[in-house]
């Protein structure tokens, strides 16, 4: 064998490209043009609006994080090459399960969220197992859940306390640590000190006079910024991370590697089924109460977070960051319109819109990175 | 003895307010001792609400129960109904003047346009001249009619004041929010039920306008309830949907074992409820209120 | 060069697809320190005969003795621990994920940083760039994804790492037919190398000088039957052909394609 | 060369299956086990309940023929291996053009059912025309129109009329041809000789007393049976039925055959587009109406009958009288259900599982197929 | 053999994929009923190159003359239609559609009832079987789907296919590369006489023993580049190879990989 050079050898068939356009090219730039538009967009347009002041920021915040913690799930599962429609049903389910369990049992409310947690979780692993057994694609297992779940979850109320909305969970969660968890919020005391500055509004009659208009940061944006960078620590910087790109890349050709697909892809259910869970404890504790129809086609806009943060749906190539992204989009577009005042029924066309100028420009910047094909 | 009687909704199966009803028949059923059957389209979609009737119908019961949201869909299926011989009783939504056309017994129920009006004549007398319209249900006729009659109680234009919220609660609470923070002025807020309505309760506690601002709803829940006892929202609107389905199963089968039957429609609506008198309403809500 | 013991012991392997029957029977063994050479026509069975040795496909029949011991694999990477590399005929590559990532699959580099265990890219890339170029093929850089390959660097990647990770039986399925000369050449020096460290290589081909080249015994399927094993020396590159050929006779061209095909 | 033998040489490498085992393996099975077993249960468990009287049969006829419609569009979309979540939007929206233009235009309805359908495909063209240009999964861009058909068909009639439903098409239509060719029913002597004759039941009261319950087959039913022959013939049969298995199996291939690949998948896409009109256009001349909510999750419901009835969501393999068989189970299961007086919450349950253990024994039989993964 | 009027005459050829450069200016010109090799290292562009002859690939740069003509292929489709038929090294083949299905792909054979056109089945499995076993091939059926096929039997159902339909000019990329013994002859005794039908071939391999076999001329491509065209003669199989190689020494065996890979 010929004495190979210690040093990389140059390659005079590729062109140079600058420093700049290197660093430009990553599966998030969509996201991030699109974040950069949106909010450029929206400042022209609703500037004056109160969408930017404390209490407008919160609102888009409080929106694109429940689709970011959905948006986590989704992305790592479908990265893995699966998808999972069931997403919305699952909150509606597992929002009912903490409901029953804390309301018409009477359990404490730590024990029915552990105990939803892990039925949650259970039901993605019954997900996924029938996936990786049956070789069926989770477009259809999914959908069967879809419709078993959300069955359920209107089912399981009306037989039990006979009404579909479940109230009170508010008042059985007082002073409860892990409601706490989810419905709390933290920094209360920065907020009152930005309020007593005069930096962020006060309100200005009413019984709360004086407080600061945004009280504090809700958990539920504190578990959407976690799950976004554990999710992206798990993808890019750890072993299960390159077998995640694996199993969505090539399942047949990572299984002959030694990448245990089959656990890999199990897992992904599992998690997001977990992430569906957080959405709806949040949703339950800061709602204090569960309906059958939440969730309703949560799924299709998971989906959307991620694809329109640069993941492939077919798998095997995407970014946690891009779908917390999308999410952050999707999010500020919803809520924006409404502050642009924009006519609400056509929210709809403006969604569907955006997300095909999103996934446009993604693909295009996909096919700058890997080359033209 | 054993009547069969078979009630058809046109609501999505998830919606909560048709709890109620199915707890109405459910009730009747037992104390007439008939049986009582609940059906719906699962989407919401009125044609294959037409196909629930001509199938209640091929089923042979000896009664049906059903709600015209929908003169132009569902008159067909209903006419062929009672010319095989079942008798019909409208509920909930169209007017009398249909249920005579389509050959029904009776109507039951509170026309929604007259409500919302009846809503709207009494907001303008409190000195309300704008408002907001929260309509998490906007592809149903009879929510945007609520809101137009709402609107022409008032004597305004309807305009851009009804807002399509969507169903998720947060979203429906963040997009209240984000109406009243560009809207300000606006001087009160009318839900069409407790999908609406407890999430915009939470949005008034959040910008501090709860108490402030005139706040009527239609339908009650148990959160409407504490809203109401709170002082937060001002009246809410009662059709009281347990009558429309436990009148009908009473009428029905008093009509067929001995051939009574009462002269005239039933308005189980508008009825206002406010914050005096509200025990009963509290105890029931959601459940037979 | 072959020891008493064999390291792998196929027995009357049968593999059945539907009403397909791949493989009718086959024993093979395979030795320590040998190239063991697996000849036949198209669809006698090879490919199907290692992917019952490496755990892709359970045998319909038959018992596979791995070091002595009777062996069900469940899955490659039971095969794998075992010390079973393959590269498989239609390759082990995810496309979209780069050079590195795709040849530390399954056996990802850690460095701990504290209780965590992270991926090691700094140490995989470098890894993947000399081992590539010890086969022949100058990468533009580690993270280039493999779809951007030609058919036969991505061939090379994948002989590479089976190389790399070591194994005591490495498997080959046509790991040459894509490859250029100089890879080819590389591939088989690679082969001899190894074999002489103790491995033992099955190694499929359809280019007779290739496994004259290397081959210590030949075993040619035919049709899902062995038509039986030759030691190097006792069979001549002709009559190795014709066994390949499954013993029909060979078209012939006009000129001269004198000699093996 | 050397002389081949002039007749096939047998293989000793197959082992002989029975005849019987031959005739039995082909798509459709999955559908035909699947349509005796619904019937065989229905027949024991509601037997009795009107199911199978004259009325209770054009009841699941009707219904089964709605999803028969919509599935045959999505089964040649879906070989030819994209599919398309808009088929429910696109009811809705085509419904309600139908309807502003001949009630609130005064365009006479065969002019308003030609424009909507020209309008339709040309959607249905567009959808493809980028699904081809840009190589995005037909998954994003079709959901991206499900937003847009549907915010239009909120919007429109909100604007334009204040209402999101548009009646009066009925009176629009009286005779009209072309709304009979939608609307109207056939073989009303045959129906009426035969409630004549006591087969089938009669009216008791009311101005139609002695005509019989089911007055004649309706245009719905002809619609649906001649779209599966149609649809059946072009794919097994025809050169274009060749394209459409190439398109799905592997469109790079099949371009590089030299198959027309995109011309195949914008035609299907039209097709499909085509299918959902004929289905609107039955269902707004029979109700005479047209709501904004019409069509809600039928894209699912088609895709779920397609796969039912056998073919792969991923392309390639298929049939229509496969889909046909899974509308018809579809239709059955659902209205039986009811008639069979199971609890209405748990409908979706029911759904589920049984897509689910369709789907598993398709598979199942596909393997069997194709021999052994 | 070579007659003055090239029937395709590709010049100055370039193909930029990103920010990678497949093809710097490649020139070549094919005659008819010359069989033209185009060898090269791994990765040297060969695929590329044909592609931009059959039309997959649109050329950055240059142009290419079809009898003296330019021409602008916009697909697959327009090349097929103008006598350039081509067998992939990825493959052409639906694997879920039978082999008289993919036989015909694009070329069903029509059967007419009144105004109906239909596919006819029957002549379409009839001439499949036919063909296949021309090739060497015994098929199970001409309904087998193509999937449950080997590598080397898909290989050869593709070629059977381009042969079959006729072509001014015949591109096979590395057909040999997955055959066996007997269909690798087969193809080169294919290819062989199809030129002396008037067909221009060009054949890509990676074995200097077929090219020498059949080729007429050769031209080696190195990273991008053209070597040059050498006629039959000019060049002995040794010269050959090294220019494959691309200059650099080759990897040797201790034992004896004498002559020719
Ligand atoms: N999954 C499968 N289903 C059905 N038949 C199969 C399957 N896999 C392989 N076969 C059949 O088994 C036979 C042996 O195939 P195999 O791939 O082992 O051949 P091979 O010797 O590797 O051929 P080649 O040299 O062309 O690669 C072939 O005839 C093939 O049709
Ligand atoms: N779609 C693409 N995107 C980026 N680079 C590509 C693409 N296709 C080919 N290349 C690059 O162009 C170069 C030439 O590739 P090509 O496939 O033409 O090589 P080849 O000569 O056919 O090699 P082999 O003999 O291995 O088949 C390769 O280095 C490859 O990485
Ligand atoms: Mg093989
Ligand atoms: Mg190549």
């Amino acid at each position: 064998m010929s004495d190979a050079p210690t040093q990389f050898a140059e390659d005079e068939r590729i062109k140079t490209r600058s420093k700049f356009r290197e660093a430009m090219i990553r599966p998030e730039l969509g996201g991030i043009i699109g974040t950069i538009t949106v909010f450029a967009m929206f400042l022209i347009f609703a500037g004056d609006s109160g969408m930017f002041n404390s209490q407008g920021v919160m609102n888009w915040s409080q929106i694109s994080a429940q689709f970011m913690i959905i948006a986590v799930g989704a992305c790592l599962l479908m990265i893995a090459g699966e998808f999972d429609l069931s997403v919305g049903s699952m909150i509606g389910f597992a929002g009912m399960l903490i409901a029953i369990f804390s309301v018409t049992l009477g359990w404490p409310v730590w024990l029915a969220i552990l105990v939803t947690f892990a039925i949650a979780t259970a039901i993605g692993a019954l997900n996924g197992f029938i996936v990786v057994r049956t070789g069926l694609p989770s477009f259809i297992v999914t959908l069967a859940f879809l419709f078993i779940l959300r069955g359920f979850a209107i089912y399981l109320p009306q037989t039990i306390e006979r009404k579909t909305i479940i109230g009170g969970v508010a008042d059985a969660a007082e002073g409860d640590w892990m409601a706490a968890l989810f419905g709390g919020k933290i920094l209360t005391g920065l907020f009152q000190w930005l309020g007593d500055n005069g930096w962020i509004a006060v309100f200005e009659r009413g019984t709360r006079k004086g407080q600061p208009v945004v009280e504090g940061l809700p958990m539920l944006i504190v578990w959407a910024i976690l799950l976004v960078i554990v999710g992206h620590v798990i993808l890019t910087k750890t072993r299960f991370g390159n077998w995640i790109f694996a199993a969505g890349g090539d399942a047949e050709a990572a299984r002959n590697s030694g990448v245990p697909v089959n656990r890999v892809k199990i897992l992904m259910f599992m998690f997001t089924a977990f992430c569906a869970t957080v959405f709806a404890t949040c949703q339950v504790m800061e709602f204090g109460g569960a309906g059958s129809d939440r969730g309703l086609l949560k799924e299709f806009e998971a989906i959307i977070a991620v694809v329109i943060g640069g993941a492939l749906l077919t798998g095997g190539y995407g970014s946690v960051l891009g779908a917390a992204l999308g999410a952050l989009i999707f999010g500020v577009v919803q809520q924006g319109l409404f502050f642009a005042g924009v006519e609400s029924s056509l929210f709809r066309v403006f969604l569907g819109l955006i997300l095909l100028f999103a996934v446009i420009l993604n693909t295009y910047i996909r096919r700058v990175i890997t080359g033209e094909r | 003895e054993g009547e069969k009687y078979i009630l058809v909704s046109h609501a999505p199966d998830s919606d909560s307010w048709w709890n109620t009803i199915k707890n109405g028949i459910a009730l009747a059923g037992e104390q007439m001792n008939v049986e009582v059957e609940y059906r719906n389209p699962p989407t919401g979609d009125l044609a294959d609400m037409a196909r629930i009737i001509e199938q209640a119908a091929a089923s042979g019961p000896n009664g049906i129960i059903t709600t015209l949201s929908d003169y132009d869909v569902l008159s067909g299926p209903i006419k062929a109904a009672v010319d095989s011989g079942v008798d019909v009783i409208i509920m909930n939504s169209g007017t009398p003047d249909q249920a005579r056309e389509v050959g029904a017994l009776m109507y039951v129920g509170q026309p929604e346009y007259d409500a919302g009006h009846a809503a709207g004549m009494r907001a303008k007398a409190d000195g309300v001249g704008s408002f907001l319209c929260v309509n998490h249900y906007i592809s149903s006729p009879s929510s945007t009619e609520r809101c137009q009659g709402f609107a022409d109680g008032l004597g305004v234009d309807l305009g851009d004041q009804m807002i399509d919220s969507g169903q998720d609660p947060a979203e429906i609470k963040n997009r209240v929010l984000a109406y009243l923070n560009t809207n300000p002025e606006t001087d009160a807020i009318l839900t069409l039920g407790p999908t609406s309505a407890d999430p915009t309760l939470l949005a008034l506690e959040e910008n501090g306008m709860a108490g402030d601002i005139y706040f009527g709803t239609f339908d009650l829940g148990e959160e409407i309830v504490k809203g109401l006892k709170a002082g937060v929202i001002n009246w809410g609107i009662d059709q009281q949907p347990f009558l429309q389905a436990y009148l009908p199963v009473v009428v029905l089968t008093n009509y067929h074992r001995y051939g009574v039957l009462p002269g005239n429609n039933i308005n189980s609506g508008p009825g206002f409820v406010t914050k005096d008198g509200l025990e009963k309403v509290e105890e029931f809500a959601g459940e037979y209120r | 060069m072959t020891t008493s013991q064999p390291l792998i012991r196929m027995q009357g392997i049968e593999k059945h697809f539907g009403s397909v029957i791949a493989l009718a029977g086959v024993s093979v063994d395979v030795f320590p320190g040998e190239c063991h050479c697996l000849l036949g026509d198209n669809g006698a069975g090879k490919s199907t005969f290692i992917k019952t040795m490496s755990g892709v496909h359970k045998p319909t029949k038959g018992d596979i003795l791995f070091e002595g011991q009777p062996l069900h694999f469940a899955d490659p990477r039971d095969a794998i621990a075992a010390g079973i590399a393959t590269v498989h005929q239609h390759l082990a590559m995810i496309p979209l994920m780069s050079v590195s990532r795709n040849f530390f699959m399954g056996n990802e580099p850690i460095r701990k940083i504290g209780p965590l265990k992270l991926f090691d890219h700094d140490y995989a890339n470098r890894i993947t760039m000399e081992e590539m170029r010890k086969m022949g093929i100058n990468l533009r850089g580690p993270d280039q994804a493999v779809g951007t390959l030609s058919g036969g660097e991505r061939q090379t990647v994948a002989i590479a790492r089976a190389v790399h990770f070591g194994a005591k039986v490495l498997i080959l399925d046509e790991p040459t037919s894509a490859l250029g000369v100089r890879q080819t050449a590389n591939v088989l020096a690679t082969i001899d190398k190894v074999r002489k460290q103790g491995v033992a290589v099955v190694f499929i081909t359809h280019n007779v000088r290739h496994a004259l080249a290397v081959g210590d015994r030949f075993t040619v399927l035919n049709r899902g039957q062995t038509l039986g094993t030759a030691e190097r020396g006792e069979i001549s590159a002709e009559e190795l052909q014709d066994l390949m050929a499954g013993g029909q006779e060979l078209a012939t061209l006009e000129g001269s394609l004198g000699g093996t095909v």
